[in-house]
């Protein structure tokens, strides 16, 4: 069983690592909803796990939503938006891919060396499938630090989010339900209103590259 | 307590300037009425002040506390201490209200209706109400709280009649360099306070070690020396006090920067003691240049409010060069010498307020008939104000330091305590003190210069203006008010015993040492370990003398050369047509030799416009100078670029628009915490 | 009792005397320079002659320049009182009680008549005045420096700053005015007194060129009493700071202790006398052997004579202690 | 009763979908603002005399306590405040055609959303809660941010929602941690409460709960503008309109400072000593206090340079938090009060500015004193009150915060501390002062206020900040002085 999480967990931080070296929009979106899959088997696995063992349908309920928002309607929004404004591919990064690439690497090291140090967390050996997870929070945050457009923002953003949750689910098996159905809703808000601005953004600079957006300075 | 203890009437101050205060505001809009009715209360409350100090002052009494206000914010009550200190400045500060009120009554006139009177006249007693705080703050919070907002009501003082962009830039220089000068003050408060554990000002201070005595020294004295306008920090004094109204340069330049003396005389050598001599040697060196710089910029000054300013910085200087002896002697043990320029140095103090005061009322009564301050538009005024013209006589001859008004007196023992530091012996010192004495005379000397110029370019001569031709002398309440202060100089340069008495107890108190008996006789009769004979100074002999001469001059005259005759005809003009005014020598001609000699202090840029043809014929000419500090403009100016430079610079570099950067920022944030948090 | 003879003995010599130093030096000059020169008694006849002159004043000026004449002269005549023309006519006891003053007191009072001078100078609105003003004001407050570092060297000497305590020390040690501090200090003095007495090369006093004269342009104005009040003034002032250099650089006063009474005081007012016609003659020998400056080269010679006093100062502190 | 603060605010916005007029709007936001200050009075007297109020039947998750109540009093009181002037700012931007009337529908529904999710954050037990309530915040002001729908105020809110969302989402890792530190200790009923994390933070897992106050205090404290991740806060309080900036610095920086405030306790209180935090507080505190004296020295937008002046004090509020002894506590709170009104009363005075000059530039503002005759002077006060200068209460609190400092033995600390203050102060003077002077003339208008309503806000909050300056009623003092024992792990 834990075979398969660790191979899970390892996939998932592959699928971040290959969004990274993506040049494309809509890769970027496949790429996203391809993790996402991941991530719902992740929670599908454990959700069962905990059925058998307390009898609890919460982590199932959450696998449910995962599959419903993140692998069908984000994709879904992202592509709607990012099929009106715009449609060109173009160099929009900072530095070239293999270093991105490189560095992130850097980062799952990173987190092996900080986590490491953390016991609770490692019953005898470091846990891998936190440490991954918790890879792929860097390596979502790297992302939309690395990409120009609002797009890679987004993706970047909802990277960060799957990384957390994964974390959450690895390291507790979940967080109070409540809690989970909070984060879910906000999550969904405010992709949506990033959506919207993107929009917004579009129409009033022509462009949607944040890096034009440097009006406000000093 | 009775009615006239000096608690009571310290209380009883207060009182009525927060009553004066509250009539400036219910009278708000009936503005000669809340004039009188406010700046007659301020005169009542500067009364029982002086009485409350006096009456301390004579009575030898034991410091006392009082507990005005006991906050529920810790360390914020207002716990007052009076002691004899706290008395000798109350009594200066309440010396100057009573007098600048009255002179206010006529002044405020020209206000009235134009300007917002109401503030003006809040504003001035939460400014004196707060140099009366920090007088008499117990501890040194309140000292700072009230030294803090003596700063600000000062600063909206000085921009009141904020029309001229001068007088905004003076405001902003004035308040920029109070304010960090006030924050050394603080840190320095706080250093004393981690190592006592107490902000109480009558706390020991022994706990703190002398290394950080050092350093808290250096820090008072940056803070105190940016407030008392030492020079090289003094750069906001000459541009602030001259856009002040006139009764509030009097306050400012007779109260406001004394608070600087109090500080150091507080602070350092009753609560720090004095163990090592270079405090003193700082002090020293500070002074001469500051006695130097200053008399020298007041004497190429041609704006008669800015020159009293200078002035300012010259007196401040030469009673750091009075507390320098005093730290040094102090250092060295000779309590009794440091007791002497302790002395001077009050007296110097006292004695500075109050005549500087009477000029500032005089320039401002010139400035209020004639609506300039430029010199170079004056001349003749003695014929238009017959009456501020003897006042501002006597202001500027005790200014001058000449007999026998008081300002002599204080600078003769300051040269006396000069003359007998040398007894501690150490020919490094000496040096110094020779340097000291040197700087001190031609200080004075530069400073009775400067006294004629302004005295003999505005008052003198011919008017150079239609400003200058149509003044009219001014009401006689301004002039009652400035004669009672060149009354008191001219008291206490004939009587200087009262002063050394009211005071003696003060300095037997700080030094631990009385100098009654070696302070003797009628006059001044000097008696120390280093004489053999005592030096004495009689300025009322002098006086009487001088006037018996005169007497008999008279007689003589009359009885070889007869009744005296006289024919009144123009002044020679070498057979040239007429006169003009325009011909008499100016007041920047005045001072243009000095300026050359001390050139590498001053620097100026001319400017030669000249119109016409013919070489020597031209039709006309006009020709600028401008003169700026070299200290301003090598020091603070590229000072100030380049610290706004840097920040213009760090400002696009760190916030750089770029929501990328700004992730970033949070990204290493993020990392450099998980390292921290691996290494801890 | 012994004050007051001692008032009206140093009145009258003061009084006396005064004019008849111009006059010597005047004549010195002339001397040397091969003329007969003006008589001795020139400023006299001067004198006596504007006093009864009718005064011509200016309709500009105000009060301040009808009052200065007197002013400078009686501050000069009371600062002569200090400056004792023999030790030997002090009265004896408690000195101070008589007169108390010192040098400090001196130089001030001296200071007061210049203020008013330069004032009045600049009162009758004409240029001369206003220039002579502003450079009497510049080399006096050059000089100022020097003349503090010498009152404080000669003061440390004799460990105090009063005049009588100076003088009776000095003559009472005799010796030291050939040590190398008095030496420093007597050059220091001499160009002090030079400055103070609008001497060349200060200022030429015999001069009307608008070009370089500084105390005649400040009186320019004056005439009859007036004019007369101010020049009696002016030898007054050059009498007493003569009278201070020899008394305390020359201090034979002492010499003829022998004797008592009335043959005492006249024997050392006739060493005073010599000692006056001596320093007179080197005054005029530097008149007629210099020229007058340029005006902005006054600076080094007040540089020189602060410089001077500084080193006089040095020596007492190296050489005077140890 | 307590309920009401959640009940009112999304009543509210139900209520202002319906209502048609302007008019009306504008009467439902003021009552409804009145009953929440009323019922935070109430609370606040419950929790005087109970120490707390909770109700058992939503299994406690309604609980506030002294610290919480201090900070939702600050809360209700600017909200109702800022809505009073708000009325009279909204009927200007209509007058001028700035905004639409159905745009005023929009904009105090967001306001209530916001309002909900501030008092939500504040009164809920559940951190996890917090979290998204404080996410919520973000979602609901970053429109707001953007309301006026220019350039400019678009990428204000993209910047501020794209960083909120960031940091809000590390703040997640945290609390996953956090929740991960209790799960052998406290059942999955009362998991992230903090209130039984609090009672259990001596048996929790300290590496784990080290770990997680990390990514606590960057995610929270970019919602509360600590340097270095301050930078939407800027950009949103000057783009921002003058209400909801009010809003922004006023109150909901120190919500996102409460929710530091709470794990710092557990954390302090599981390690059993605050080096810890304190490092990272004090780090954080510095970091933001030099930030804000390098931009005010040379800031040439004025509301930019109010917003500066808020990461300053959220700075000096962190350290004095972070100093963690009794004396810093207390005045870190009484610092959070007296920045939250000041604040407020001058990004109300600069919307009236704002308005009267139609423009953001210092240098094209001149003459203010004579322009807004209440509103000037105000401003200026309140520009020496924010750099502390006494007779202000930022004066005490800072004072305050020194003293802590060097009684904690940090002298360096409060050297820097003192003088860069004083820098900002300098800094103020420099670009801020000139505008005061001057008649005024280069721009044609007339002298006189525009916003009554908000002229007499702007004097209630300097005669309070005046009084404060010294005199703290009794109760409040109590009630501080509980918040600093609840603070120090009870």
């Amino acid at each position: 069983m834990e075979h398969y999480l660790d191979l899970l967990s390892v996939l998932m931080l592959l699928t971040a690592i290959m969004l990274v070296s993506h040049k494309r929009i809509r890769s970027y979106i496949r790429t996203f909803r391809l993790q996402a899959v991941l991530i719902a088997i992740i929670a599908g696995f454990m959700g069962m796990q905990s059925l058998v063992n307390e009898g609890s349908f919460d982590i199932l309920v959450i696998c449910a939503i995962i599959v419903a928002l993140k692998v069908v309607i984000i994709p879904m929004l992202l592509h709607k938006t990012f099929a009106n404004v715009e449609d060109v591919v173009e160099k929009d990064f900072y530095l070239n891919i293999p270093i991105l690439i490189l560095m992130s690497c850097v980062l799952v090291v990173f987190s092996y060396f900080t986590l490491s140090g953390i016991s609770a967390l490692n019953e005898g050996h470091v846990n891998l499938q936190v440490v991954n997870a918790f890879s792929v929070i860097l390596i979502g945050f790297f992302f939309m630090i690395s990409r120009k457009k609002a797009i890679g923002q987004i993706i970047g953003y909802l990277v960060m989010e799957n990384g957390i949750f994964v974390t959450a689910i690895f390291s507790t098996h979940g967080m109070p339900f409540i809690v989970d159905i909070g984060i879910f809703i906000d999550m969904i808000t405010a992709v949506l209103i990033m959506g919207v601005m993107v929009v917004q953004i579009n129409d009033k600079f022509d462009s949607i590259n944040i890096n034009n957006l440097r009006n406000l300075r000093g | 307590m009775g009615m006239f203890e000096s608690d009571s009437l310290l209380g009883i101050t207060i009182v009525i300037y927060l009553t004066a205060a509250a009539a400036a505001l219910i009278f708000c809009s009936r503005q000669r009425i809340s004039i009188l009715l406010t700046q007659g209360l301020c005169m009542l409350a500067g009364i029982s002040g002086a009485a409350s100090a006096i009456v301390f002052l004579m009575s030898k009494n034991t410091p006392y506390s009082l507990d005005l206000f006991l906050s529920p914010i810790p360390y914020l009550s207002l716990s007052v201490t009076f002691d004899g200190l706290s008395a000798f400045f109350l009594l200066i500060l309440s010396i100057l209200v009573f007098s600048v009120s009255l002179y206010s009554m006529g002044y405020l006139a020209h206000y009235v209706g134009k300007r917002n009177i109401c503030i003006y006249q809040v504003l001035c007693i939460l400014f004196i109400l707060s140099m009366l705080l920090v007088f008499v703050a117990g501890n040194s919070i309140l000292f700072f709280m009230a030294w803090e907002v003596m700063a600000v009501a000062s600063y909206f003082l000085v921009v009141f009649e904020s029309e001229e962009k001068e007088t905004r830039k003076a405001g902003l220089i004035y308040i920029v360099m109070t304010h960090i000068s006030a924050a050394l003050i603080l840190v320095a408060l706080m250093i004393m306070y981690q190592y006592t554990g107490s902000f109480d000002l009558s706390h020991s201070s022994s706990a703190i070690p002398q290394n950080i005595k050092n350093i808290i020294f250096l820090l008072f004295l940056i803070g105190f020396g940016t407030k008392g306008g030492i020079a090289p920090l003094h750069v906001w004094l000459p541009r602030a006090h001259p856009a002040a109204p006139g009764p509030v340069s009097a306050l400012m330049s007779g109260v406001m920067i004394k608070t600087a003396v109090y500080g150091l005389l507080r602070f350092v050598l009753d609560y720090l003691g004095v163990a090592t001599p270079w405090w003193g040697y700082i002090l020293l060196a500070l002074g001469i240049f500051s006695a130097v710089m200053g008399v020298l910029y007041a004497f190429i000054s041609k704006n008669i409010k800015r020159m009293l300013a200078h002035s300012s910085v010259e007196n401040m200087g030469i009673l750091f060069i009075g507390l320098g002896i005093v730290l040094v002697s102090t250092a060295a043990g000779a309590k009794e010498v440091g007791a002497l320029a302790l002395m001077a140095t009050l007296l110097h103090c006292f004695f500075h307020a109050i005549y500087k005061g009477s000029l500032f009322l005089s320039v401002g009564s010139i400035h209020w008939a004639t609506h300039t301050k430029n010199m170079e538009e004056l001349g003749g005024l003695i014929k238009k104000m017959p009456v501020t013209a003897v006042l501002c006589l006597g202001g500027a001859l005790s200014i001058a330091a000449l007999i026998p008004f008081s300002g002599f007196i204080s600078e003769w023992l300051l040269y006396q305590s000069i003359f007998s530091s040398f007894v501690l012996g150490q020919a490094g010192l000496n040096i110094l003190l020779i340097i000291t004495a040197a700087a001190l005379a031609m200080a004075a000397a530069l400073s009775s210069g400067a006294m004629i110029k302004l005295f003999g370019i505005s008052f003198l001569g011919r008017p150079r203006t239609v400003h200058a031709e149509s003044a009219v002398e001014v009401p006689v309440v301004m002039n009652i008010a400035i004669g009672v202060l060149v009354t008191l100089s001219l008291l206490f340069g004939l009587f200087p015993r009262l002063a050394v008495n009211l005071f003696g107890g003060i300095v037997a108190h700080l030094q631990g040492v009385s100098i009654g008996n070696r302070l003797s006789g009628n006059f001044l009769v000097l008696s120390f370990p280093l004489q053999i004979n005592s030096n004495t100074l009689s300025p009322g002999l002098a006086l009487v003398m001088c006037g018996g001469v005169i007497l008999i001059v008279l007689v003589a005259l009359r009885c070889i050369g007869g009744k005296y005759t006289k024919r009144v005809v123009g002044t020679w003009d070498c057979g040239f047509k007429t006169l003009t005014p325009r011909m008499q020598y100016s007041g920047r001609a005045f001072s243009k030799p000095l300026k050359i000699v001390f050139r590498i202090f001053i620097t100026s840029t001319r400017e030669l416009k000249r119109e016409g043809e013919a070489l020597y014929h031209p039709t006309s000419i006009e020709y600028n100078v401008k003169t700026e500090s070299a200290l301003e403009k090598y020091i603070y100016l590229p000072f100030i670029r380049g610290v706004s430079a840097m920040s213009e610079k760090l400002k696009f570099m760190i916030q750089t628009g770029s929501v990328h950067a700004y992730l970033l920022y949070i990204f290493i944030a993020v990392l450099i915490l998980m390292l921290y948090n691996r290494m801890d | 009792m012994a004050t007051v003879t001692y008032l009206i003995l140093q009145i009258v010599m003061v009084l006396l005397f005064a004019p008849l130093v111009n006059g010597v030096i005047g004549k010195i000059k002339a001397l040397t320079q091969k003329r007969t020169g003006a008589p001795v008694l020139q400023l006299y006849y001067d004198l006596y002659k504007l006093m009864r002159k009718t005064a011509v004043v200016s309709d500009v000026s105000s009060w301040i320049f009808r009052v200065t004449p007197y002013i400078v002269f009686a501050t000069a005549l009371t600062a002569s009182l200090m400056v004792p023309v023999s030790v030997e006519i002090l009265p004896a006891g408690n000195m101070l009680s008589a007169l108390p003053g010192d040098m400090i007191l001196l130089f001030y009072l001296l200071a007061l008549g210049r203020f008013f001078i330069c004032l009045a100078a600049l009162d009758t609105g004409s240029t001369f005045g206003g220039m002579g003003s502003s450079r009497e004001v510049m080399i006096s407050s050059l000089i100022e420096p020097s003349v503090i570092v010498v009152i404080f060297t000669l003061g440390l000497i004799s460990k105090s700053t009063s005049v009588f305590s100076i003088m009776a020390s000095m003559a009472h040690s005799g010796t030291s005015f050939v040590g190398p501090v008095t030496i420093l200090l007597f050059l220091a003095m001499l160009i002090i007194v030079i400055a103070e007495t609008s001497r060349i090369p200060f200022d030429d006093p015999s001069t009307h060129l608008e070009l370089t004269m500084v105390h005649e342009a400040m009186i320019l104005e004056y005439s009859g009493r007036h004019l007369a009040l101010m020049e009696y003034g002016a030898a007054i002032k050059q009498l007493l700071l003569m009278t201070l250099m020899v008394n305390i650089f020359l201090p034979f006063d002492l010499l003829p202790t022998t004797g008592s009474g009335a043959i005492v005081v006249a024997l050392s007012l006739l060493i005073y006398l010599a000692k006056m016609l001596f320093l007179a003659l080197i005054i005029a020998l530097i008149e007629v052997n210099t020229v007058k400056v340029r005006f902005f080269s006054i600076p080094n010679l007040a540089a020189l004579s602060f410089i001077l006093a500084f080193l006089g100062f040095m020596q007492y502190f190296v050489l005077g202690r140890s | 009763m307590g309920l009401v603060l959640w009940i009112a605010p999304l009543l509210a916005v139900a209520l202002s979908q319906i209502a048609k007029r302007a008019r009306t709007l504008h009467a439902i936001s003021i009552c409804v603002s009145l009953l929440m200050l009323v019922v935070a009075g109430f609370c606040t007297h419950a929790v005087m005399t109970a120490g707390q109020l909770t109700y058992s039947f939503l299994n406690h998750l309604f609980l506030i306590d002294s610290l919480s109540v201090i900070i939702l009093d600050i809360v209700t009181a600017i909200y109702f405040l800022t809505c009073v002037y708000a009325i009279g700012y909204l009927q200007n931007e209509v007058r001028h055609g700035k905004i639409g009337e159905e745009k005023l529908r929009l904009y105090y529904m967001l306001l209530y959303i916001f309002l909900f999710a501030m008092v939500l954050a504040l009164t809920v037990s559940n951190i996890g809660i917090l979290w998204v309530a404080i996410e919520a915040t973000t979602l609901a002001s970053a429109f707001l941010v953007g309301f006026q729908n220019n350039p400019n105020s678009l990428e204000a809110a993209w910047k501020y929602i794209i960083i909120c969302s960031v940091g809000i989402a590390i703040t997640l890792v945290g609390i996953i941690f956090l929740h991960l530190s209790s799960v052998d200790v406290i059942q999955s009923g009362d998991a992230l409460k903090w209130n039984v994390l609090l009672s259990e933070a001596k048996n929790l897992n300290e590496p784990v709960l080290r770990f997680a106050f990390l990514f606590i205090v960057v995610g929270f404290g970019t919602k509360a503008g600590l340097a270095p991740m301050h930078t939407w806060l800027p950009d949103a309080h000057s783009q921002a309109p003058s209400p909801v900036s009010a809003l922004l610095s006023g109150v909901l920086l120190n919500s996102a400072m409460y929710a530091i405030i709470r794990c710092l306790t557990i954390v302090n209180v599981n390690i059993g000593d605050s080096r810890y935090t304190s490092r990272i507080l004090i780090g954080f505190g510095l970091l933001s206090v030099v930030t804000a004296a390098i931009f005010i020295l040379s800031q040439k937008d004025y509301k930019r340079l109010l917003a500066y002046s808020s990461i300053e004090h959220m700075g000096i509020i962190a350290l004095a938090i972070g100093l963690f002894t009794p004396l810093s506590i207390f005045a870190g709170l009484l610092h959070m009060m007296n920045h939250s009104l000041t604040k407020t009363m001058l990004f109300l005075s600069s919307g009236n500015i704002l308005q009267k000059y139609n423009a953001r530039e210092i240098s094209k503002i001149s003459g203010l004193l004579k322009v807004l005759p209440v509103t000037g002077p105000i401003f200026l006060l309140g520009l020496l009150a924010i750099s502390g200068t006494p007779p202000f209460s930022i004066f005490g609190s800072e004072v305050n915060v020194f003293i802590s400092i060097f009684d904690a033995n940090h002298p360096w600390l409060g050297v820097m501390l003192i003088l860069l203050l004083a820098v900002i102060f300098a800094g103020i003077a420099a670009t801020m002062f000139k505008i005061f002077f001057g008649d005024g003339d280069t721009v044609e208008m007339q002298a006189g206020e525009i916003n009554l309503p908000g002229a007499v806000v702007m004097g209630i909050l300097l005669i309070v900040i005046v009084v404060t300056g010294i005199y703290l009623p009794d109760g409040l003092k109590a009630l501080f002085i509980a918040a600093q024992h609840i603070i120090l792990g009870g």
